[in-house]
């Protein structure tokens, strides 16, 4: 059955020689090499998902025994109570899944291989096979940080930021062997990143077909490029502190060990220079996507193209000199946060140009409501939410007091799930068909949609109450203190909340699923797109084109006043079109 | 249980914060207006330009006008936001903010405990009349207070909701927070950052005292061993 | 080569950068790579001078004729690797293959050199964590002369920690450098290269160099201040 | 390839005696009794100098286009800005 949804009567000659296990798994195929990374990170996504589900029961009904979790062992939940100790990996290693391991490769390295060569009109990426090497090294990086769970000590607990000397030093925090994997996991997922962004950059500067400027380019592939350049010149700073932290936990060096002579708050200076431009990595590819998938929606061009990729470019910029934001309270120099206050809510104008072209987007428009639009449509809403409330903790005076509260679980989530999960739900959605041949079925795509979306904010949003009543972050048991008590019933309506969204999860897994085997088989252009990648088959053969294409326009002429229909592809030539440009696009 | 659309912040019993509570409400209502007019414009024009039959977008690029204005207003709002914010940061959190003639306590940190040492009758800290109590903070009302903050292992987080006030205590680095009660009563201090297993358990209790009953109070300690 | 469409630029394609697919790989690749050694290299810049007491003084600890030696291997090694390009360059294959065969060798004396340094310290007691009790630089310690702030300042050991951390990831990247070199040169020896086609040999070249850079940084930063 | 910028080579030995001449200064002037800001300035000094001869000639960012040497000369900012801060932080 698997085989009807993948490349075949299409398929290059070539592609069919090759055994099953070149063509599926040690694949050099860019669509392959996506696919894999999507299924890698929702596995991922449904691990992490389900730690916050053990999370959030702990604080939603502390009295009741987690139904069916005295399979655990006694080092984790004895009696079906979480131990504090297995609250902390579990928070630890929900972040740090969710963060590394499901929303990064979503976007970068699912949507990243998908869509950058079929975009571009290029046949594959630079270096196919550094590409496969990407994927199969992040694999191992997975089990690395899994196995945490199954050893002595337990799974790291010193946050996804692992603040040193907790991390540091194991007789702080109990956990040893699984603070290390952590770290090992982190360095060598690393090397994938780095690997896989010098593939995307490579190929968006070398490889765009005749006609292609960067002018040209859709949004989707500015933001990935955009990101690539951040994941190249972020991930190698985490890369390296990982690593000292490595040697300061077996060597015994003291990088990080006031008693040694070094500095914990270097720690946090590396990880948040690298952390912050991370944030972005986490959106700015949801971003372009959702620009592409609003205009599509819209039946309109980006509204103010020009100015969204320089938002990008200008949020990607100011992403580097704001990262002491998170370290207000840490005791550093009070005046250098002045500077960071300043430069983080510079932020906010950027973000405000893409925020309201998307709306300029959609403003006269004819819209789609297809379940990538509805996503897409979500994702501003929700995305806005979060921005907003970034601005709270921005002021630094604000932020003595929301810092490491509720406050700032409530801001994450609403740019990590209400702005890149959304994003990917609407990518997903939206590419599926080109990815496997199939449609998704609609109908339960509405219904995922819409249990998401209201669960979505019956979770995360009464958190923003709890951070402004004071509740701290990361704590196991909040009512040991008089003036929490108040908020367990808050707690227990965002457990409830979290339950359903979870529940509602299995909807996409099930229609993603069956889909992929049942769903209705789909034609070229589903959505009316003036993509390239929509001009070739779904799913597109090995090598994706014919004959290499050419491109006349930019990336969103619909609803042209130029032909009959209310799109106009970027590789239809109308005669009056003088070809590309004799020149390469400019580099 | 208060309602959870509930964004007031709980009262303040601190000098400084009002300061701070007035940003907040001053970015909660510019956000406010930001958010409506986003989540508003977004049903709006759902509704307003949904597909039907015969309907066709009007064919923009866009208008340089429009983007002007959507830059400009933000970016005043947040530049005058920074700035304002700005110098009730400095007077709360600047290394010279600290008034003079603070009252002084050492405070000492550890996995899972608070241990003030207290300046005793001469208000001077590091002499033979100092004494320490684990997990209890005692202040005057109305004069203002300086914590010398020192971490024995990790870095903890010295929070007091209801004064605003929140210092992480880095191991190896002396901190120092300020401020001055304006009430008298119990408040309780938090932990505010993951130190370990027992982070959840690390509170304390700050009581406030008016000036003549905290002189008396501090008059019965007996003086014991000062730390460091 | 599985996919000759890929590896090789379609004719009827410029590429954008007007660099090969390759060349402009490894550019952005050593990006990553100068983020790489900004971690380690500033974390050492900042925790020297948070800590000025706790670095020894120059040629107390470190022996710097012994490294003044490797970096003129190192130096040795770049100008060889760049005279290999030349030739192929210039089509003198025979000249190209012993150039690379001189930077391999010169490339792995240097590891050579770099573990008989640390095999000599650690010996004589200096190790990441620190000095070791009553090692001969513990007793040039105590006896003030290693020029530290206090004499029992370097026992603490950021000193180590750094030192083994930057000029440890160095000689890693040699060592890379050194088997891929030994790959490259096994291929031109089977001539696998023409004037047409040594993208290898820029390639790795340009690491090479990277990595001699990355060298001269260090060797004065390190040793010499 | 023909994409390989068709530039003439210069005198490779010449920059390496360059080179070997500055790293024998280098040592040299370390064993100076001279203030230890002027040895240090004169050491970096010679280090940049050297290294931008090794990227220059060697590694021929001399002879490439405008474009790239842009592209690889842009993450050095990023190397001084997060030292700069954290050296105000600590050396304050
Ligand atoms: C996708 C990820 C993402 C994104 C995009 C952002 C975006 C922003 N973040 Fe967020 N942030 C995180 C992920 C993200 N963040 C995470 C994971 C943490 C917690 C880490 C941890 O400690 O575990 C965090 C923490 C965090 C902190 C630290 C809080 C603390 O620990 O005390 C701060 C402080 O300034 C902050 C600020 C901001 C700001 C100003 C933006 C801006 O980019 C937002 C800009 C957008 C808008 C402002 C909305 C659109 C604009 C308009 C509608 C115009 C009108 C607006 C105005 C007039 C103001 N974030
Ligand atoms: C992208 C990032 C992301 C996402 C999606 C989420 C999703 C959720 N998070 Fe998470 N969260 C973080 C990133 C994220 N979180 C981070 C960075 C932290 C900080 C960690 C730290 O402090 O160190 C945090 C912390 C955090 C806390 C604070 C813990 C504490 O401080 O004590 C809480 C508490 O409620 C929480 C809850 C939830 C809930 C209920 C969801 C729900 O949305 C989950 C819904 C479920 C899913 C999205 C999974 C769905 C998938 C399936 C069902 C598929 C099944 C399929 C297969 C098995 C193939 N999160
Ligand atoms: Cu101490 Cu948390
Ligand atoms: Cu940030």
């Amino acid at each position: 059955m698997a085989t009807t949804a993948l490349p075949q009567e299409a398929a290059h000659a070539e592609a069919h020689e090759l055994p099953f296990i070149r063509k599926y798994i040690f694949s050099t195929d860019h669509k392959i090499i996506g696919i894999q990374f999507l299924l890698m990170s929702l596995a991922f996504l449904g691990i992490g998902g389900f730690a916050a589900m053990l999370i959030r029961w702990q604080l939603g009904f502390p009295d009741v025994a987690i139904p069916g979790a005295t399979i655990l062992p006694e080092t984790m939940a004895p009696g079906g109570y979480l131990l504090p100790e297995f609250y902390n990996s579990l928070v630890t290693m929900h972040g740090t899944l969710m963060v590394f391991f499901a929303v990064m490769p979503l976007l970068v390295g699912v949507f990243g291989n998908f869509l950058i060569p079929l975009k571009i009109g290029a046949p594959d990426m630079a270096f196919p096979r550094l590409n496969m090497w990407s994927f199969w090294i992040a694999v191992p990086a997975g089990v690395l940080m899994l196995s945490g769970f199954f050893v002595e000590g337990g799974a790291a607990g010193a946050g996804w930021t692992s603040y040193a000397p907790l991390s540091a030093n194991s007789e702080y925090s109990g956990v040893f062997l699984g603070q290390q994997l952590w770290l090992l996991s982190l360095a060598v997922l690393g090397l994938s990143s780095i690997l896989g962004a010098t593939n995307y950059i490579t190929t968006v500067v070398n490889l765009r077909a005749p006609g292609m400027t960067w002018f040209r380019l859709p949004l989707s592939i500015w933001a990935l490029f955009i990101t690539a350049i951040l994941v190249l010149l972020a991930i190698p700073i985490l890369s390296g502190a990982a690593i000292m932290l490595f040697f300061d936990q077996t060597i015994g060096t003291h990088f990080f060990d006031a008693t040694g002579g070094g500095q914990p708050l270097l720690w946090q200076h590396l990880f948040w220079y690298f952390g912050h431009p991370e944030v972005y990595i986490l959106i700015l590819p949801g971003m372009g996507m959702v620009s592409d998938i609003i205009a599509n929606g819209s039946r309109k061009p980006v509204f103010g193209y020009h100015s969204m990729v320089y938002a990008l470019i200008a949020i990607a910029f100011l992403g580097w000199i704001v990262w002491g934001h998170h370290m207000f309270q840490s005791g550093m120099n009070p005046t250098l946060g002045m500077g960071f206050m300043i430069s983080t809510m510079l932020i906010a104008v950027p973000s405000a140009i893409k925020t309201f072209n998307w709306m300029g987007t959609m403003w006269r428009g004819s819209i789609r409501f297809h379940v990538p639009m509805l996503h897409a449509i979500t994702f501003v809403a929700m995305f806005v939410i979060g921005g907003l409330s970034g601005i709270f903790m921005a002021s630094a005076p604000v932020d003595i007091f929301i810092h490491d509260t509720y406050f700032i679980v409530a801001h994450l989530h609403y740019v990590l799930f209400g702005g890149s999960l959304f994003a990917i739900f609407a990518a997903v959605t939206y590419w599926y068909p080109k990815m496997f041949g199939r449609m998704m079925d609609p109908f339960w795509g509405k219904v995922h949609w819409a249990i998401t979306a209201v669960a979505f904010n019956v979770t995360f949003f009464p958190m923003h109450v709890l951070g402004a009543q004071g509740h701290m972050r990361r704590i196991y048991d909040p009512n040991q203190y008089e003036f929490l008590q108040p908020l367990q019933g808050t707690n227990t309506l965002i457990t409830i909340g979290a339950l359903v969204l979870f529940g509602a999860q299995f909807i996409f897994m099930g229609n993603f699923v069956i889909s992929w085997f049942k769903g209705r088989k789909a034609p070229d252009n589903p959505w009316d797109d003036n993509g390239v990648e929509w001009t070739v088959h779904s799913p597109p053969p090995h090598l994706n084109f014919a004959e290499t294409p050419v491109i006349y326009r930019a990336a969103y002429e619909y609803s042209s006043p130029l032909v009959e229909e209310d799109y106009l592809p970027q590789t239809r030539n109308l005669g009056s079109d003088s070809g590309p440009a004799a020149k390469p696009a400019a580099g | 249980m208060g309602s959870f659309l509930d964004w007031f912040l709980p009262p303040g019993a601190s000098t400084f914060a009002a300061d701070i509570d007035r940003i907040y409400y001053a970015v909660l209502i510019i956000t406010g207006i930001a958010f409506v007019i986003v989540e508003a414009g977004l049903v709006w024009f759902a509704i307003k330009y949904r597909a039907r039959p015969g309907r066709k977008a009007t064919y923009t690029h866009g208008s340089m006008r429009a983007e002007m204005i959507w830059t400009a207003i933000p970016a005043v709002s947040v530049v005058a936001l920074g700035i304002w914010s700005g110098t009730v940061w400095n007077n709360i959190k600047a290394r010279d903010s600290i008034p003079e003639g603070a009252l002084e306590y050492a405070v000492m940190v550890s996995q899972f405990e608070w241990m003030f040492t207290y300046a005793g009758r001469d208000g001077e800290i590091g002499t033979a009349d100092d004494f320490t109590l684990r997990n209890q903070l005692h202040v005057p009302v109305g004069r203002a207070v300086v914590l010398r903050l020192q971490s024995e292992d990790v870095i903890h987080s010295l929070f007091i909701p209801a004064f605003r006030v929140k210092q992480d205590i880095v191991p190896g680095m002396h901190m120092a927070v300020w401020f001055e009660a304006t009430q008298t009563g119990r408040f309780e201090i938090a932990c505010a950052e993951l130190c370990g297993n027992g982070h959840t358990t690390m509170g304390a209790m700050t009581t406030v005292h008016s000036t003549a009953e905290f002189d008396e109070w501090v008059a019965s300690r007996p003086a014991t061993t000062a730390l460091r | 080569m599985a996919h000759p469409a890929v590896m090789q630029t379609p004719a009827n394609r410029e590429l954008g950068s007007g660099v090969y697919n390759e060349k402009l790989g490894i550019w952005v690749f050593l990006g990553s790579e100068v983020m790489f050694f900004t971690a380690l290299i500033g974390s050492y810049i900042i925790l020297r001078f948070s800590n000025p007491g706790a670095f020894a003084a120059p040629n107390t600890v470190l022996n710097i004729p012994v490294t003044a030696t490797n970096t003129f291997l190192l130096i040795c090694s770049s100008v060889t690797m760049v005279k290999a390009f030349a030739a192929a360059h210039d089509n003198d294959m025979a000249k190209m293959k012993w150039y690379l065969l001189a930077t391999t060798l010169i490339g792995a004396s240097f590891v050579g050199v770099q573990i008989y340094e640390y095999t000599h310290l650690i010996h004589s007691g200096f190790l990441p964590s620190g000095l070791r009790e009553g090692s001969h630089f513990a007793e040039l310690a105590t006896a003030g002369e290693l020029g530290l702030g206090t004499p029992d300042a370097g026992v603490a050991g950021i000193y180590g920690s750094t030192f083994y951390t930057m000029t440890g990831f160095h000689g890693f990247h040699v060592t890379v450098g050194v088997i891929c070199l030994t790959y490259v040169t096994t291929k031109a020896f089977r001539g696998k290269y023409a004037q047409t086609d040594h993208r290898g040999i820029e390639v790795i070249g340009l690491y090479w160099h990277f990595v001699d850079l990355v060298w001269i940084i260090l060797f004065t930063i390190v040793y010499l201040i | 390839m023909s994409e390989t910028a068709k530039f003439k080579h210069p005198n490779y030995w010449a920059v390496w005696g360059l080179l070997f001449a500055l790293t024998v200064v280098e040592v040299g002037v370390t064993f100076l009794p001279w203030a230890k800001e002027l040895l240090i300035i004169l050491l970096l000094g010679m280090a940049i100098w050297k290294a931008v001869l090794v990227a220059l000639y060697f590694m021929h960012l001399r002879f490439e286009k405008m474009r790239l040497r842009i592209f690889v000369l842009a993450p050095l900012p990023l190397t001084v800005i997060i030292v700069v801060a954290v050296l105000t932080e600590f050396v304050w």
